[in-house]
C-alpha cells in the first residue's frame, strides 16, 4: 500500500472528525448543526474502531485470534474511571472528599491503596497504557512460550477476561461491582457534559486513531511486519529460519493491548460508564466480528468493520427493536459465508474488474492458523 | 560424560516415544565436517523424529546430541538451533506463501533475528545482491516478484532451499526434496545439493532411490528407530536385513 | 480516494437511519420505552414494553393527552449499559420525547441518569432499588428498602418469631446494600452478629447445592432461622429447585424474596414452595377493582389470559397515570413544568388506594407480604395498615443518615444534608 | 405453649358444653376456622388435635392443601381435586346449590406449622408406617414434653422397626427438652442421639450441655466430639457429592461439544442454543403430554429426551448442510458465522415463546431428597448424573462400535483418504454435527430441570462447555470425562473456603495456568497427524 493512501486514511478520519466537532459547535438552528447525538455517537465508534485496530493487528497479522481483546479495553477503561472518579471530589452526592460514592454507601472507609495516584492525570494515563500491557505480557510469555496456538489460545484467553469479568463484578474488589464507575463530572477540567468536551474528545479518538493507524500501516510495511505475517503462514518455518517467534508475538501482543486500552480509556468519558460487562466474552467476540466484515488482515477493513457494523446497530436497535438481532446475526453469517474476505475484500473485487490490477491489499487466502 | 567428539553432528543413545512407541530407540547417527549423508529408510523408520530432535522440535527422552562437538541440541529450542547453523528443509515444501520470492528470501537471509533490531531494518544493497546471487543459484530469478504461493510445487521445493542458502548455514537437513519433481528436475536438485556441499554439511532424508544413487554418498539406513545399516549405497543393498525391511519389498 | 467515498457513504447512512423517527408528525406527544428487549434482562424487561404499548393505547382511546394523540417510541437497549446512555440520548435528542419509561438494573439507571440530567429529561424508573439516589429528572415508582426489606424482616421478627438470619444475595449493588441497611437494623433490634449469615453469589448463578446445604445448616441450630433472598433474576429458578429438592420448607426455614415475583414464579413448579415469601406493593392476587380491571385489559391486550401481571408493572402503571395528571396539570410537556407539577400527584394504585409522588421523587406505597400459593400466585399474608413513603437515603447508613431530598423551590435538592445544612458536594471543602 | 392452649380449649369446651344448644363441641370448635385471623385458626387447630375427632385428620389435610372452605354461615366443606363439595365433619356429599360466600380458609406458614404439629400427634397410631414416620418426626422437630406419654405408648405399639427407631429418638428430644427428667434417663437420650449424629442431634446436644447437671452437660459433649468429627467428614463427602453433580451438568453441556467442536474442529458458538431447543423442546412436550395423557406428565420428560435428540439433530444437521460445510478448513469463521447463528436462535425463541421463563417441572421421582448416611442426596442431581454417564457411555460406544463411529473417525484422520475409500464425507460430516448437536439438545432436557428455560439458557454454558473440551483435551471424550468432574469437583470442593464467586475465578485462574503447562489438555492427542 502506497504511503500517500496511509495518509490519505489518517487525514479523512481526522478531518471527518474535526468537521462534524466543528459543525456540533454552532448554534442549534444553524442548518449545519450536527446534534450532541451524534458526536457522542462517532465518538464511541472510533473508540471501537481502535479496539478494532488492535484485534486485526494481532489477528489480521500474525494469527493470533484474542478473544479476550476486551479486557484490555476495558482495564483501560477502567483506569480513565478511577481517574474520572477522583475528579468528582467532594461533588459526589455524599460530599466525601476522597471516598467515591460506592463507597460511602457500602460504608468503605479509606481508599483502597491501588486507588492511590488516580488524582493525577499523568498517572492515570500511564496505567491506562502499562496496566493492559502489563497482563499482555505476562499473559503472552506464559501462552507464548509454551506454544499455546489456534483455539486452545482463543479459549484461554476466553477464559482470562470471564475471569476478570467475574473479578470485576465483586464489590469487595473495590472497582463498584456491577454498576461501576459512574456519575463523572469532568475530564482534565472540562465538564463532561459541555458540547466542546464532547467534540474535543471526539477529535481526540479521531487523532489517536489516526495515529495508530500510521504506525500500524508503517509497521506491517516494513520488515518486522514481513515477519509478523511469516508466523502467521508459516510458524515452524519462522522458527527453523532463527526467528524467536513467542518473542514477536508477545511484543506485538503488548502493543495491541496497549492500543486496546487506550481506546478503552477514551471510550469511557464519552458513554459516561464502565462496568464489568465491558469485559463480557461476547464483547470480545463482536470486535473480532467487526474486523471480519470489514476485512481481516486490511487495518483499513477493522476501521470500516467496525463502524459499519455499531452504525448497523445503532440504526436496528432504532428502527428494528424486536427483530434487530435477526437482521445483525444474519449479517455474521452472510458475511462470512460470501465475503470471506470482508467488505474491503468486496470492495477490492468491484475496483479490479473495473480496472484490472494488482490487488492492493494482502488479505490472506488461507487461514492455517488452527491447524499451526 | 559426554566425549569430546571431532564430528560436526553428533547423536548417541537418542530415544523419543510416543505413547509407548518408540519412534526413535537408541539412535546413534555421527555426520563429520563437509560430508554429506543421504538417510533412507521405510515409512515410520523415525527419519522425520531423527530431524524434529537435531532442530529442537522433539526432546529426546534419552540421549545426547550434540552439534560441533559441544552445543547441546536437546537443551535449545528451533530458533537458536537455526542460529547455532543448522538449517532445515521440510518434507511439504514450507515456505511464507503470501510474501514474493525476494521477501521469503530475505526474511531468511542471516542476520540478527530480535524483534527490536529487525523493527528498524532497511534493506542493504549487500543484501539485495546477496538475494540475487541465491535467487540465480536456484533458477527463481524469473519468478522473483510472484507471491510464494503461486510457485509451481518444484518452485517450492527449490524456493526452500534458497532460503536454506540464505540462512548460511553449517549443517542443512533436507527432507526429501525431490518429492512431486520431474526426473529433469531430480537431475538438477541431485546436482544443486553437490554444489552446496562444496561449502556445507549435508544430510538428506530421501525414498527416491535414483536419487540417491545419482548422490552417490555415504548411506544411513534406518529401522524401526535404530540403524540398520550404513555404508556406501551398493553395501547396505546388499545387506540382506535391509533387503528384508526395504529394498526387497 | 476510495476511503473518501466509504465515508461518505457512512454519514449518508448515518442520517439516514437518524432521520427515521424525526420525520414524522408533529401533532403527537412521544412517549419514549427504554426497556432490554433483548440480551440477558429481556427476561423481566420486555413485559414492561408491553404493558407500557398498553398503557399508551388506552390514554389514547381516552382521547389522548391535550388534545393529541400519544405514540410509543420503542427502542432497544440490548441489556447494554452503554447502549442504554445511546439509546436515551437518541430519545431526547432526535425523537425529543417528552417522557420516558424505562431501566430495570441500577447501571442502567446510573448509565442513563447523566443523559437525562444533561437533556433535562423525565425517567420514570419502576424497579424497585437500593435508595441513595435522588435526581431531579428521575421519578422512582419502585419500592424504596424501607418500603420492602424492613417491614418483611419485621413481618419474620414478629409473627414467626425469626431470630436467626441468612442474607443470601447476588453480588451487586442492591443486594449489598439492602444487606447493609438490614444488618444494621437487625443489630439495632438486638440481633447477635452470629445469628446473621451473609453470603453472595455471582449473577445468573445455577449451582445452588453448597449454598442451601450451608442454609440447611445454619438452620439447624436450634434458633428458628429465615432466609431473606436478594438473588436476582436468572438465578432464583435454579435457587428455588434446589430448596424445594433439598427440602426447605417454608415452615422450617422461610425464605423472603425482594426480588421474585409472579413472572418469576410462572417459571417454576411452585407445588414444593408453598409459604415462602415475598415482599412487594403489589400482588397480581390483590382483591380490589381496578386491579380486576388491570388484569382484564392486559389479557385483552396481550390475547393471553395466562399472562401474569408484577409489582414494577403496578408502578409503571402508576408512573404513567401520575405523568398524564401532572401534564393535564401544567397544561404542557414543557419538562420543568412537568417536573414541578408531579410533586402532589396522587394516582390510584391497584391495591385499592392512592399513591401520591412526594418531593423526594419516590411514591407512597403500601407493603404486602405475600405467601407462595401452589398456582404460582402471591397470597398477601400481612400488610402495612397505610401507606409507606420511600425513602431514599436510609436512615441505617453512616453516608446517608443526615441526607435529605425535597425538589420544591427553595431547596430544590436532592441531597441536602440536615447537619451542615448544605446541598450535597457544596459541603465539604475540596482538599 | 400449646399445652396452656389446650387446656383453654378444654375449659371452653366445658363451659360450651353445659349449654345444651350446643350439644356437640367439635363443631363449635370447627366454627372458628371461619375467622380471618391466623390466630383464631391456630388455636382451632390445637382444639381440634386435642377432641382426638376422627374428621380431625381429613380436615387438617384439606386445611393444608388449601381445600377447606367456609360458608357465609361458618359451615365448612371440602373441596375435592374434581370440584365435588363434602361436608368437613360428616364426609357426606353437599346437597343442594353451593352454599353462599364459599371461600378457602386461608393459611400461612404459622398456620401450617400448627397443623404439623397436629398431624404428628394425630397420626401417631395411624396404620400408615409413612404417616407414622412423619409424626415421629415431626415430635422430633417440636418436642412437647406433654406428648411423652403419647409417644411412649407409640413405641411399646410399633412393630416397624425404621419407625420405632424414630419414635425412640423422637422420645429422646423430648426427654433432653424436659427440665424434670431423671439424668440417667437424659444420659441415655444422649447416647440415642449421638447415634443419629446429624445436624438435628447436634444442635439438641447444643442445648443439653447448658443442662443444670455437669453429668449431663459432660455426656453431651462428649457425645457432640464425636458428631462433630463424623460431621466434618459427611461434610467433605457432601462436597466432593456436589462437585460431581456439577461436574455432571458440565459433562452434558460440553459433550456434544467435545464431538462438534472435538472432533470436527468446528467452534460451534451457536453449542449453547442447540442445548436450549432440547430444554424448550422438554416444555413443549410436556405441555403436549399434559394436555393429552395427564396421567403420563410424570413420563414426559422420558419421551422428551428422544424428542430433544431429534429436533436438535435435525437443526445441527440443516446448519452443517446451509452453513459449516462452506466453511472447512476455516475453523476460526465458523466461531463468526455461529456466533451471529447464535444470536438469531436466541431471538427466534424469544419471538415464538416470549422473553420469559418457561415453567418444566421435576417429575415427582425426580423430586425431592434421600439421606444417605450423612449426605443429602436430591433426586435431581442424583438421576442427572446417572443420566450424564450414560449418555456418556452410548455415545463411546457409538463412536467405538458402530459404522457411523468408524467412518466418523476416518473423515476426521483423514479426510482425502476417506473418501477415496467410498465413505461419503460430505453425508458424514452431516451426521457428525447431527450427532453433536443431538446429544447437546439431550443436555437441554436435564438442564431444564435445575434451570431457567430461557433464551438465555444456552449462553450460561456456553464458555464453560468450551473449558471442559479445551481442559480435557480436543479430540477426546475421555479427556472431556475427567475434564469436567474435575472442574466439578475442584469448583465444589473452592466453594465453601473462597465462596462461589472467588472459587470460580480461581478455578479459571488454575485453568489458563494448566493450558500454559499442557497446550493440548489432560489428555492429547499425540502424534505426526497433530503435529503437521
Amino acid at each position: 500500500m502506497s504511503a500517500m493512501r496511509t495518509y490519505s486514511v489518517a487525514v479523512v478520519i481526522l478531518g471527518g472528525a474535526l468537521a462534524v466537532a466543528l459543525l456540533s459547535l454552532l448554534p442549534a438552528e444553524h442548518a449545519l448543526h450536527v446534534p450532541g447525538y451524534v458526536v457522542a455517537l462517532l465518538g464511541k465508534y472510533l473508540c471501537y474502531a481502535l479496539l478494532a485496530l488492535s484485534v486485526d493487528l494481532v489477528w489480521g497479522y500474525v494469527g493470533i485470534l484474542s478473544l479476550g481483546h476486551g479486557a484490555f479495553f476495558a482495564i483501560g477503561g477502567y483506569a480513565m474511571g478511577m481517574y474520572l472518579m477522583r475528579q468528582i471530589g467532594a461533588r459526589g452526592v455524599y460530599g466525601n472528599a476522597t471516598l467515591p460514592d460506592f463507597m460511602v454507601f457500602l460504608n468503605w472507609q479509606e481508599l483502597p491503596w491501588y486507588w492511590g495516584g488516580f488524582n493525577h492525570f499523568g498517572f492515570a494515563l500511564l496505567v491506562m497504557a502499562l496496566a493492559p500491557g502489563l497482563l499482555a505480557f505476562v499473559f503472552g510469555y506464559l501462552a507464548f512460550r509454551s506454544r499455546v496456538t489456534g483455539v486452545y489460545l482463543s479459549i484461554i484467553t476466553q477464559a482470562l477476561t470471564y475471569a476478570l469479568m467475574l473479578a470485576f463484578f465483586r464489590n469487595d474488589m473495590g472497582f463498584g461491582g456491577n454498576n461501576g464507575l459512574t456519575d463523572f463530572k469532568d475530564f482534565l477540567g472540562f465538564s463532561l457534559q459541555s458540547d466542546a468536551t464532547r467534540a474535543g474528545l471526539l477529535v481526540a479518538s479521531a487523532a489517536l486513531l489516526s495515529l495508530f493507524y500510521v504506525v500500524c500501516r508503517m509497521l506491517v510495511g516494513a520488515r518486522f511486519g514481513k515477519v509478523l505475517v511469516a508466523i502467521r503462514d508459516a510458524e515452524s518455518r519462522a522458527r527453523f529460519l532463527g526467528y524467536r517467534v513467542e518473542r514477536y508475538k508477545v511484543a506485538v501482543f503488548v502493543f495491541s493491548a496497549v492500543m486496546a486500552g487506550l481506546a478503552g480509556a477514551l471510550y469511557v468519558p464519552q458513554v459516561g460508564i464502565i462496568n464489568p460487562g465491558e469485559f463480557a466474552p461476547a464483547n470480545s467476540i463482536e470486535a473480532v466480528i467487526w474486523v471480519a466484515v470489514g476485512g481481516r488482515g486490511t487495518l483499513v477493513g477493522a476501521i470500516i468493520g467496525a463502524i459499519l457494523v455499531n452504525l448497523g446497530k445503532t440504526i436496528f436497535t432504532g428502527a428494528l427493536p424486536e427483530l434487530w438481532l435477526f437482521a445483525l446475526g444474519g449479517l455474521f453469517i452472510l458475511v462470512t459465508l460470501f465475503l470471506p474476505k470482508g467488505v474491503v475484500g468486496l470492495w477490492d473485487r468491484i475496483m479490479a474488474r473495473r480496472v484490472p490490477a494488482p490487488p492492493l491489499v494482502a488479505a490472506p487466502v488461507r487461514q492455517p492458523e488452527a491447524g499451526e | 560424560m559426554t566425549e569430546v567428539t571431532d564430528a560436526l553432528l553428533y547423536l548417541d543413545g537418542v530415544t523419543v516415544s510416543f505413547d509407548g512407541f518408540k519412534a526413535l530407540n537408541t539412535l546413534s547417527f555421527v555426520v563429520a565436517p563437509g560430508e554429506m549423508r543421504a538417510v533412507i529408510g521405510p515409512n515410520g523408520a523415525g527419519k522425520t523424529t531423527m530431524m524434529d530432535v537435531i532442530t529442537g522440535k522433539t526432546r529426546p527422552d534419552q540421549g545426547t546430541a550434540l552439534f560441533r562437538g559441544s552445543a547441546d541440541l536437546t537443551k535449545l529450542d528451533e530458533a537458536e538451533i537455526a542460529t547455532l547453523g543448522i538449517g532445515r528443509k521440510f518434507q511439504k515444501p514450507t515456505v511464507f506463501e503470501m510474501h514474493s520470492v525476494t521477501d521469503n528470501l530475505l526474511l531468511a537471509l542471516k542476520g540478527d533475528r530480535a524483534p527490536r533490531r529487525v523493527l528498524f531494518a532497511r534493506e542493504t544493497l549487500s543484501e539485495r545482491a546477496r538475494i540475487d546471487e541465491i535467487l540465480e543459484t536456484v533458477r527463481l530469478s524469473a519468478v522473483r516478484r510472484r507471491l510464494a504461493g503461486e510457485l509451481s510445487h518444484g518452485q517450492k521445493q527449490w524456493l526452500e532451499i534458497g532460503m536454506l542458502l540464505a540462512q548460511e548455514p553449517e549443517l542443512l537437513l533436507v527432507d526429501e526434496p525431490v518429492a512431486g519433481m520431474t526426473d529433469a528436475e531430480t537431475a538438477d536438485t541431485a546436482d544443486l545439493l553437490r554444489r552446496i556441499n562444496q561449502t556445507r554439511t549435508v544430510v538428506v532424508v530421501e525414498h527416491d532411490m535414483t536419487f540417491v544413487r545419482a548422490l552417490d554418498v555415504k548411506v544411513t539406513v534406518l529401522h524401526e528407530g535404530s540403524v540398520l545399516a550404513e555404508g556406501s549405497l551398493d553395501h547396505v543393498s546388499a545387506d540382506p536385513r535391509v533387503v528384508e525391511v526395504y529394498l526387497g519389498r | 480516494m476510495k476511503i473518501g467515498k466509504t465515508k461518505l457513504a457512512l454519514a449518508a447512512g448515518l442520517a439516514m437511519g437518524l432521520g427515521t423517527a424525526s420525520a414524522s408528525a408533529e401533532d403527537t406527544i412521544k412517549v419514549g420505552i427504554l426497556h432490554s428487549l433483548s440480551g440477558t434482562m429481556a427476561i423481566s424487561e420486555t413485559t414492561l414494553k408491553d404493558v407500557m404499548l398498553m398503557l399508551i393505547d388506552e390514554q389514547n382511546k381516552k382521547g389522548g393527552l391535550l388534545g393529541k394523540k400519544l405514540e410509543a417510541v420503542v427502542v432497544d437497549p440490548a441489556s447494554n449499559w452503554p447502549l442504554f446512555a445511546e439509546k436515551a440520548k437518541q430519545l431526547l435528542e432526535v425523537d425529543k420525547v417528552a417522557a420516558t419509561f424505562g431501566c430495570w438494573t441500577s447501571v442502567s439507571r446510573k448509565s442513563v441518569l447523566p443523559v437525562f440530567e444533561h437533556d433535562n429529561g423525565i425517567l420514570f424508573y419502576p424497579v424497585q432499588y437500593e435508595g441513595e439516589e435522588s435526581s431531579r429528572n428521575v421519578f422512582y415508582t419502585g419500592a424504596a428498602p424501607n418500603q420492602q426489606a424492613i417491614p418483611a424482616v419485621d413481618y419474620l421478627m414478629n409473627e414467626e418469631g425469626v431470630k436467626r438470619w441468612v442474607l443470601e444475595g447476588t453480588d451487586y449493588v442492591y443486594p449489598r446494600t439492602t444487606n447493609k441497611i438490614l444488618e444494621a437494623y437487625l443489630k439495632l433490634k438486638g440481633v447477635p452478629a452470629e445469628d446473621i449469615m451473609v453470603n453472595y453469589t455471582p449473577f445468573g448463578f445455577s449451582d445452588w447445592q453448597t449454598e442451601v446445604g450451608n442454609i440447611k445448616k445454619f438452620g439447624s441450630a436450634g434458633k428458628k432461622t429465615a432466609v431473606v433472598s436478594t438473588v436476582n433474576g436468572d438465578a432464583n429458578v435454579p435457587f428455588y429447585k434446589e430448596l424445594g429438592n433439598q427440602g426447605v420448607k417454608a415452615t422450617d426455614i422461610p425464605v423472603v424474596a425482594f426480588s421474585v415475583g409472579e413472572e418469576e414464579l410462572a417459571g417454576l413448579d411452585t407445588k414444593p414452595l408453598v409459604g415462602h415469601l415475598a415482599a412487594w406493593n403489589y400482588f397480581m392476587s390483590v382483591d380490589a377493582p381496578e386491579n380486576k380491571a388491570f388484569i382484564d385489559e392486559w389479557h385483552k391486550f396481550t390475547k393471553n389470559d395466562k399472562r401474569t401481571t408484577n409489582d414494577p408493572m403496578e408502578a409503571h402503571y402508576i408512573g404513567f397515570n401520575m405523568w398524564v395528571k401532572a401534564v393535564e396539570k401544567a397544561g404542557t410537556i414543557d419538562p420543568d413544568a412537568v417536573i414541578d407539577a408531579m410533586i402532589g400527584v396522587s394516582v390510584p394504585n391497584l391495591t385499592g388506594g392512592y399513591s401520591a409522588m412526594m418531593p423526594n421523587h419516590h411514591i407512597t406505597k403500601p407493603v404486602l407480604i405475600g405467601e407462595i400459593q401452589a398456582d404460582g400466585q402471591l397470597d398477601t399474608v400481612w400488610q402495612t395498615s397505610g401507606l409507606v413513603p420511600g425513602d431514599e437515603w436510609s436512615d441505617y447508613l453512616d453516608g446517608s443518615k443526615d441526607l435529605i431530598s425535597d425538589w420544591r423551590a427553595p431547596l430544590s435538592c436532592g441531597n441536602f444534608n440536615t447537619k451542615t445544612g448544605k446541598c450535597g458536594g457544596e459541603t465539604v471543602a475540596t482538599q | 405453649m400449646r399445652k396452656f392452649l389446650v387446656t383453654c380449649a378444654l375449659v371452653l369446651f366445658a363451659a360450651l358444653a353445659a349449654n345444651p344448644a350446643a350439644a356437640d363441641p367439635v363443631e363449635d370448635i370447627l366454627t372458628g376456622f371461619a375467622s380471618s385471623k391466623y390466630d383464631d385458626i391456630e388455636k382451632s387447630i390445637d382444639a381440634l388435635a386435642a377432641s382426638g375427632d376422627a374428621a380431625a385428620p381429613a380436615i387438617l389435610d384439606a386445611l393444608s392443601a388449601g381445600d377447606l372452605q367456609v360458608s357465609s354461615d361458618k359451615k365448612l366443606y371440602i373441596k375435592g381435586d374434581d370440584g365435588s363439595l363434602k361436608e368437613a365433619r360428616s364426609g357426606a356429599d353437599a346437597t343442594g346449590e353451593i352454599p353462599p360466600g364459599l371461600k378457602a380458609v386461608k393459611v400461612n406458614n404459622r398456620v401450617r406449622r400448627a397443623i404439623d404439629a397436629a398431624m404428628g400427634q394425630l397420626t401417631l397410631l395411624s396404620p400408615d408406617p409413612a404417616k407414622r414416620l412423619s409424626a415421629a418426626a415431626s415430635q422430633f422437630h417440636a418436642p412437647d414434653p406433654a406428648q411423652l406419654p403419647a409417644v411412649e405408648s407409640a413405641i411399646a405399639k410399633e412393630s416397624d422397626p425404621a419407625v420405632k427407631r424414630a419414635f425412640e429418638q423422637a422420645r429422646a428430644a423430648i426427654i433432653l427438652v424436659k427440665s424434670d427428667a431423671p439424668d440417667a434417663d437424659k444420659i441415655a437420650a444422649i447416647g440415642l442421639l449421638a447415634a443419629r449424629g446429624d445436624e438435628d442431634a447436634k444442635s439438641l446436644l447444643d442445648a443439653a450441655t447448658a443442662s443444670g447437671s455437669p453429668a449431663v452437660a459432660d455426656a453431651a459433649r462428649g457425645a457432640l466430639k464425636g458428631i462433630e468429627r463424623s460431621l466434618a467428614w459427611w461434610s467433605a463427602a457432601q462436597n466432593v457429592y456436589y462437585g460431581l453433580s456439577l461436574g455432571s451438568v458440565l459433562l452434558l453441556a460440553a459433550i456434544g461439544l467435545a464431538i462438534t467442536f472435538g472432533v470436527m474442529g468446528v467452534i460451534n458458538m451457536a453449542h449453547g442454543e442447540m442445548v436450549m431447543l432440547g430444554a424448550y423442546t422438554t416444555y413443549v412436550v410436556q405441555q403436549a403430554v399434559m394436555v393429552a395423557a395427564p396421567g403420563l406428565t410424570d413420563y414426559a420428560l422420558v419421551l422428551a429426551v428422544p424428542a430433544a435428540f431429534l429436533v436438535s439433530g435435525a437443526a445441527g444437521i440443516a446448519i452443517e448442510r446451509s452453513i459449516i460445510r462452506f466453511l472447512y478448513g476455516r475453523p476460526l469463521e465458523t466461531l463468526l458465522a455461529t456466533f451471529g447463528l447464535s444470536l438469531v436462535l436466541q431471538q427466534a425463541m424469544r419471538s415464538i415463546f416470549g422473553p420469559t421463563n418457561l415453567q418444566v417441572d421435576n417429575p415427582s421421582w425426580m423430586s425431592g431428597s434421600m439421606d444417605l448416611g450423612g449426605l443429602a442426596i436430591t433426586y435431581n442431581r442424583f438421576w442427572i448424573i446417572l443420566f450424564a454417564v450414560a449418555i456418556f457411555a452410548l455415545l463411546t460406544l457409538v463412536l467405538r462400535k458402530t459404522a457411523l463411529g468408524l467412518q466418523m473417525r476416518a473423515v476426521t484422520q483423514n479426510r482425502r483418504m476417506a473418501a477415496s475409500m467410498g465413505i461419503r464425507t460430505g453425508w458424514v460430516d452431516s451426521l457428525t454435527f447431527g450427532l453433536g448437536s443431538g446429544v447437546a439438545g439431550i443436555a437441554g432436557v436435564a438442564l431444564s430441570q435445575i434451570d431457567n428455560v430461557s433464551p438465555n439458557l444456552g449462553q450460561s454454558y456456553i464458555i464453560d462447555s468450551f473449558m471442559v473440551v479445551v481442559f480435557g483435551g480436543v479430540g477426546n471424550l475421555w479427556g472431556t470425562l475427567v475434564g469436567a468432574m474435575s472442574l466439578g469437583v475442584a469448583n465444589k470442593l473452592l466453594e465453601p473456603v473462597a465462596g462461589a464467586v472467588l472459587g470460580k475465578i480461581v478455578v479459571l485462574v488454575l485453568l489458563v495456568l494448566f493450558i500454559q503447562r499442557r497446550p493440548r489438555g489432560l489428555f492429547p492427542v499425540k502424534g505426526r497427524a497433530v503435529e503437521s
